[in-house]
């Protein structure tokens, strides 16, 4: 391995003229290659200063950067635009904004949301039935918070979501099926509000507990929605 | 730092005796070369302008117009230009020639195209699938490729 | 033309007329030193290794499939996932081609914020690439540091963006929000922080001589020929090509600010090895520059639920990432969704110069040369 | 306690068979137990250390301050399957860990704790350490071939070769302090050093084949900058690639074991052992430091070692294979046989201090 | 919910399919040595791996505390096969291989989207397999894209406690998830139980000689 190379200097060579030239450059530091004596103080010496760095960090307890984590629970404060887990907005009375334009549905980009219409809308023309989430597939992207035009999806910093089951990640994120607050305010009384709405639980709806086979080869699992593309040649016109 | 695209043209359009094609609907200055002029054209490229680079070398499918195109784009560190070269070649029999003689790294990137869309290159030293298993059948990229194991966004 | 046959050939004459009887040996997917799934077939004469065939494709996840069908918005969170540790660079070129495509100039804050982002990205990638390197040379504590370290710009971006690695955060036309109030502080306050620091990994690392004796005059390479194979960013510079699209194509802030590009004179693992750690005072350099100064706009000029359809054509940016050289082409034929996607990767480039580098030297030496070639395999194999 | 030869001698004589047995069986149970603890403390100490060193804490969550974190992975390890590859050399691949425990077994049953405390007192003992240590690398060279896997053999090959390279310096740094205390016996050895330790007591000599020592020793343990062997980062595990379960805490063990031996040797001969820290003719200065009995000063000055070792363990990174021939044949193996020659004379000339 | 480790008396603990006397006090220490000694083995493909496997075992999160910092390059002495990242067809085999050469007792955490699922590449791809329990048995799903460290731990907090309650010498290639005592968050038990325990109670019994598909799962 001790070929000896003048090719620093090959390859400068035609460099004068062209627009590599310009640019400009700082050598990279090169420690000298030294005799056998030279070499054996300077490794001794080398070898005692890094010694010295790791010996400083090891007496030196300030140094440690440990959080440690379960134990800190408490104390654990995240950044608040941390992304580990979407939920649906839902104000004091619980109440959300979702008019099932299914735009998150959209723009998602590997179909880790699905929203379903419910079938017989009470108040307004179109309600949200079940707004699906897969845990197991999301990856946080953000585009379906930012693309939601009503602000009633959000992204929190709760993790801690580890099961010992895949199905276990799918969930239903709306608390109760039907119209908007907005919608809902128009009713008169808390009474016919209630009975405009239908309460759900977050395993609920056409796919609960079975996530997996959102994913799985079983087609007749699939919602009856799904107007996939077919497997033909894409009409691409050459520009 | 670098000459103008208008001086840079002129450079080009000097290196060829034959008039160049050009290819509009191109962000990059873009040459449009028959499959049979593709090699002598690179190589004009590579020795007479100095495109020492080949940055990138990709394949798009057209199967309505049955053929298949590839993108060479080159890179000159000499000139600081870039160039892309575009050639049309037979969808049903891709015999492109390989480049691999005139940049090492051709080599790797036409078995890229090879393995994703089936090109068989000529002249090249060791033409095998590269991200694929050798057993696989069809080319992932080419538009018509089906595959059951391959699951349609279902909305 | 050397074929496949020619090289599994395990009877390769020696020098002085011998034959040795060579053996193939086994490296990866699931080995500590290929960071990864690479997979190195070594063709060896004792602990000499004579010959490589990588073998690619166990993370082959088809993403330029998957690009042709989602939308453009949807292409950016693709490329988190291709050089993980330069993510927001390759944000950055998908969302500059498309912006590129789209005609569309974003405003100087967008720019200088991109430009900040990105030099920080580039230590923290170095940062890692540090810590790894000690570590297949043996040395597990530069690899504690190396981390130690990155955690803290990691902390910056999960302030500013919300994530820790894959990010998603330039968009087609901008930025996903708006800088974190605390973002100017923080960097200032890192950068204070990692100026010593770099020294002394310079004190534990570069100046010990075990580290100068494995990695000088190891695994040479001369800039044609890395050129020729390819080898784009640190690796060619290394060699002494001082090809960097930051001052030969100036884009986002680049223009308005000096910095030096690291080249190195003999082209050893060394160079490439102390390239990267200069390049890592030069990004201080151009974040100091910018940190002061940035202007004021929106950090969005674009609608999220508007559907992106690019003019039919061809279009091709590329991007100077911690690596290389990041492409990005694709074809729109008028469409929402790209008719061909395809990524100019620097790792699936960089990885063939080690067939020049790498044979003649020890296992160990392999090694070195693999770290200091910086691969990520999920970048190379898309 | 008598030393072995006595008891072998009274075998003959008086048919002490009782005695004798009772001797071997209470010698094997306290060189086992040692062994175990020493080992598991180790290997915790190592992992505290290791982590302070690289800013971080270490086992916390297994007992108080994860004081229990090795008895886990003992426990653990014990109960592991155990693999046996199928084209494996089965009989010699279970041999294998127990040559290299045993190795470790027999050199611990030598070591003098303090002048009473020796299970035996060999008068050729530093000769018989330096013999069991050469025969471990066994146990790693017919593991690594066993295996039947071309990674545990280029190890088991560099291994070889590393331990019988450096086993030379090794024992020329030895044979130095045996010319300056003039006997191979280790308590003697020990006693040489009354007047003060050997790594002071012979000007420069003394310092020099400690230095040589404490590299050797490291290379023969296997431990980084020199460790070949095992080089996670090169040979995925090295040798042991294929061991699992019992066999490889095994050579897990016996390489702490091993450290903690070359460690002792190390502190008996050139720190001296058992023998406080005295200082020529300073009578009160001898007499206040003989208040701490001698055990406590052997385990310190062999923690003293121990620490060195994994200090070097987590600042330095890995040699190459031929860096590694290179430095002991071009550089550690002259200055050996120099230091040797010097000793010689300073022992001839009786040039130490106080002699 | 709390942290699992900080409720003993967990409502739920008969929850674990078998006998009230399945968990024997040999059982208590041998599961204590095990939950306590994880060493993962060095095995990474993509992005996750950089979180999971580094990041964790750096300074700033420390995997060290939980006694499982001994990574192995080898998989014989690994106990521990985090898979993170995506396992494409190519990689299916190996992966096969490398659980097979792992010695029992072996536990398996899928962290990530494109471990628990495919992730990003569900659709479209043609080579991402769906979920890495298409190809082994997987204990704990971790999800996140990537997670963070502090979800991987959290993962590794509910693998240990699945090994304390969950395993007996007696039956050692069998495993017993307390599926009920870990919940996602926002999950309350009384929404569950009634749709869970008939699902999930043939569900969580891994006979580890078994392929995974044909349990269904």
């Amino acid at each position: 391995m001790n070929q000896e190379s003048n090719m620093s200097a090959n390859s400068k060579t035609d460099q004068s003229a062209s627009a590599l030239a310009q640019v400009p450059i700082e050598n990279a530091k090169r420690w000298p290659d030294l005799n056998y004596f030279n070499k054996i103080i300077y490794g001794a010496s080398s070898l005692a200063k890094g010694m010295k760095i790791t010996f400083g960090y090891l007496i030196n307890t300030k140094t440690v950067v440990t959080q440690q984590y379960p134990e800190n629970r408490e104390t654990l404060i995240l950044a608040d635009r941390v992304r580990a887990n979407l939920i649906m907005k839902h104000n004091e009375n619980g109440y959300h904004d979702c008019t099932s334009c299914h735009i998150c549905e959209g723009v998602c980009p590997n179909a880790s949301i699905h929203v379903v219409d419910r079938s017989e809308p009470t108040v307004s023309k179109k309600e949200l039935g079940y707004f699906v989430w897969r845990l197991d597939s999301c990856t946080f992207c953000n585009l379906c918070v930012m693309a939601c035009p009503f602000s009633c999806l959000e992204m929190t910093g709760q993790f801690e979501s580890s099961t010992y089951d895949q199905s276990l990640l799918v969930y239903n994120l709306n608390q109760y099926s039907g119209a908007t607050q907005n919608n809902l305010a128009k009713l008169a009384d808390d009474q016919a509000r209630t009975s405009a709405i239908k309460a759900i639980s977050p395993y609920e709806g056409p796919v609960a507990l079975e996530g997996y086979h959102l994913a799985g080869i079983p087609k007749e699992f699939l919602p009856q929605k799904s107007d996939a593309k077919t497997s033909q040649a894409r009409e691409g016109v050459n520009p | 730092m670098s000459q103008t695209i208008e001086s840079f043209k002129l450079l080009l359009e000097n290196a060829f005796s034959e008039p160049l094609t050009y290819l509009e609907a191109s962000q990059l200055l873009t040459i449009k070369v028959q499959e049979n002029q593709l090699f002598a054209t690179l190589k004009t490229l590579k020795e007479t302008l100095k495109f020492d680079a080949l940055i990138d070398h990709a394949g798009v499918d057209w199967p309505n117009e049955n053929k298949i195109e590839l993108i060479y784009i080159l890179f000159s560190t000499h000139h600081n230009q870039q160039i892309m070269v575009s050639a049309d070649i037979d969808r049903n029999q891709p015999t492109p020639p390989s480049v691999s003689s005139l940049w090492a790294i051709a080599e790797w990137q036409e078995r890229e195209v090879f393995d994703l869309l089936g090109v068989t290159y000529k002249n090249h030293p060791d033409l095998r699938r590269l991200f694929l298993e050798d057993n696989w059948v069809g080319s992932p990229l080419r538009k018509d490729y089906k595959d059951d194991f391959i699951l349609e966004r279902p909305w | 033309m050397v074929t496949l046959n020619d090289r599994i050939s395990c009877h390769t004459p020696n020098q002085d007329g011998t034959t040795t009887q060579e053996y193939f040996i086994n490296m990866g997917p699931q080995h500590p030193s290929t960071h990864g799934v690479l997979r190195l077939i070594l063709k060896m004469d004792g602990e000499t290794v004579n010959d490589i065939i990588p073998v690619l494709g166990y993370i082959h996840r088809g993403i330029e499939k998957k690009a042709e069908a989602v939308g453009y918005r949807q292409q950016v969170h693709l490329t988190d996932r291709l050089d993980y540790l330069c993510a927001l660079m390759n944000n950055w070129a998908v969302s500059a081609a498309i912006e590129k495509a789209l005609n569309l100039e974003v405003n100087d804050r967008i720019q200088t914020v991109r430009t900040i982002i990105a030099e920080l990205q580039r230590i923290q990638s170095h940062q890692l690439w540090w810590g790894v390197f000690g570590m297949d040379l043996g040395a597990f504590t530069p690899f504690l540091y190396g981390f130690r370290d990155r955690e803290k710009i990691t902390e910056i971006f999960e302030k500013t963006m919300g994530a820790r690695l894959t990010m998603n955060y330039f968009q087609p036309g901008g930025m996903m929000y708006d800088i974190h109030p605390d973002f100017v502080k923080d960097i200032k306050e890192f950068i204070k922080y990692f100026r010593p620091i770099l020294k002394e990994y310079e004190d534990l690392f570069s100046g010990n001589i075990i580290v100068q004796e494995r990695l000088k005059n190891v695994g040479i390479i001369d800039a044609q020929t890395a050129l020729a194979y390819g080898a784009t960013g640190p690796v060619l510079r290394a060699s002494g090509m001082p090809l960097d699209l930051r001052k030969m194509q100036p884009y986002g802030a680049y223009s308005k600010v000096n910095f030096t590009v690291p080249v190195g004179t003999v082209g050893d693992s060394w160079d490439r090895y102390q390239v990267r750690i200069q390049e890592m005072y030069q990004s201080l350099l151009i974040i100091e520059q910018l940190i002061d100064n940035i202007p004021d706009g929106p950090h969005m000029t674009m609608k999220y639920a508007a559907k992106i359809k690019p003019p039919a054509g061809r279009y091709y940016t590329q991007m100077e990432t911690a690596r290389g050289i990041f492409g990005t082409f694709f074809v729109s034929d008028g469409n929402d969704r790209p008719y061909r996607m395809h990524f100019r990767t620097p790792n699936f480039n960089n990885l063939w110069s080690i067939l020049k580098m790498a044979p003649g030297g020890r296992v160990a030496d392999l090694v070195a040369i693999l770290s200091s070639i910086d691969l990520v395999v999920p970048d190379m194999d898309r | 306690m008598k030393s072995l030869s006595f008891y072998i001698h009274n075998l003959y004589q008086n048919q002490q068979w009782l005695d004798f047995i009772l001797y071997l069986g209470l010698g094997l149970i306290l060189t086992l137990s040692l062994m175990s603890v020493v080992a598991l403390v180790l290997v915790y100490a190592e992992r505290k250390i290791a982590a302070h060193f690289q800013c971080r804490l270490g086992p916390m969550r297994v007992g108080w301050h994860g004081t229990l974190q090795t008895v886990a992975d003992a426990l653990k390890l014990l109960l592991k399957e155990d693999l046996i590859p199928k084209a494996a050399d089965r009989f010699l691949f279970a041999l294998a860990p127990f040559l290299t425990v045993m190795a470790a077994l027999l050199s611990l049953s030598v070591l003098p704790f303090s002048l009473s405390a020796t299970l035996s007192n060999m008068n050729i003992g530093l000769l018989f350490l330096s013999a069991i240590s050469g025969y471990g690398v066994l146990g790693i060279l017919i593991g690594g071939w066993a295996s039947n896997n071309k990674w545990s053999l280029l190890g088991a090959m560099r291994a070889g070769a590393q331990l019988i390279s450096y086993e030379l310096s090794m024992t020329l740094s030895l044979l130095s302090i045996v010319v300056l205390s003039g006997s191979l016996n280790l308590n003697e050895i020990i006693a040489s050093q009354a007047q003060g330790w050997w790594i002071w007591r012979a000007h420069l000599v003394g310092f020099i084949s400690f230095v040589i020592y404490i590299i050797s020793s490291t290379a023969e343990t296997n431990r980084t900058p020199f460790d070949m062997a095992e080089g996670e980062s090169e040979l995925t595990a090295g040798f042991h690639t294929e061991y699992s379960g019992m066999r490889f805490a095994f050579f897990f063990l016996s390489e702490y074991v091993n450290l903690f031996i070359v460690s002792a040797i190390g502190s008996i001969l050139f720190l001296g052992g058992w023998m406080p820290l005295h200082i020529g003719e300073w009578e009160s200065f001898n007499a206040l430091m003989d208040f701490v009995p001698g055990p406590i000063w052997f385990l310190l000055k062999t923690g003293a070692l121990i620490f060195l070792s994994m200090w070097f363990r987590w600042t330095f990174p890995r040699l190459r294979v031929d860096q590694l021939m290179r430095f002991e044949w071009k550089f550690l193996l002259p200055l050996g046989l120099i230091n040797l020659f010097l000793s010689s004379i300073i022992a001839l000339g009786g040039f130490y201090f106080f002699p | 919910m709390g942290l699992i480790n900080d409720n003993p008396e967990n409502p739920f603990k008969e929850a674990i399919p078998g006998s009230p006397a399945f968990i024997t006090s040999i059982d208590k220490v041998v599961n204590w040595a095990r939950s306590n000694s994880l060493w993962p083995l060095t095995f990474g493909t993509s992005c996750c791996a950089i979180e999971v496997m580094m990041a964790a075992g750096a300074a700033h999160h420390d995997l060290a505390r939980f006694g499982a910092e001994v990574a192995r390059p080898s998989p014989r002495q690994a106990d521990l096969l985090v898979i993170a990242g995506t396992i494409v067809k190519r990689m299916e085999p190996l992966l096969k291989t490398l659980y097979d050469q792992m010695a029992e007792p072996k536990y398996v955490i899928a962290t990530g989207a494109c471990a628990i699922s495919g992730g990003p590449f569900i659709y479209d791809s043609y080579t991402t397999i769906r979920g890495a329990h298409e190809v082994i048995p997987v204990d704990v799903y971790v999800p996140g894209c990537p997670p963070r460290p502090e979800a991987f731990f959290y993962g590794l907090l509910t693998l240990q406690k699945m090994i304390i309650e969950g395993q007996t010498i007696a039956k050692p290639f069998e495993r017993r998830k307390p599926v009920l005592s870990v919940l996602p968050p926002r999950i309350k038990l009384e929404q569950i139980r009634d749709e869970l325990v008939k699902n999930l109670t043939a569900r969580s019994v891994t006979d580890l000689n078994q392929n995974p598909k044909e349990l269904g799962l």
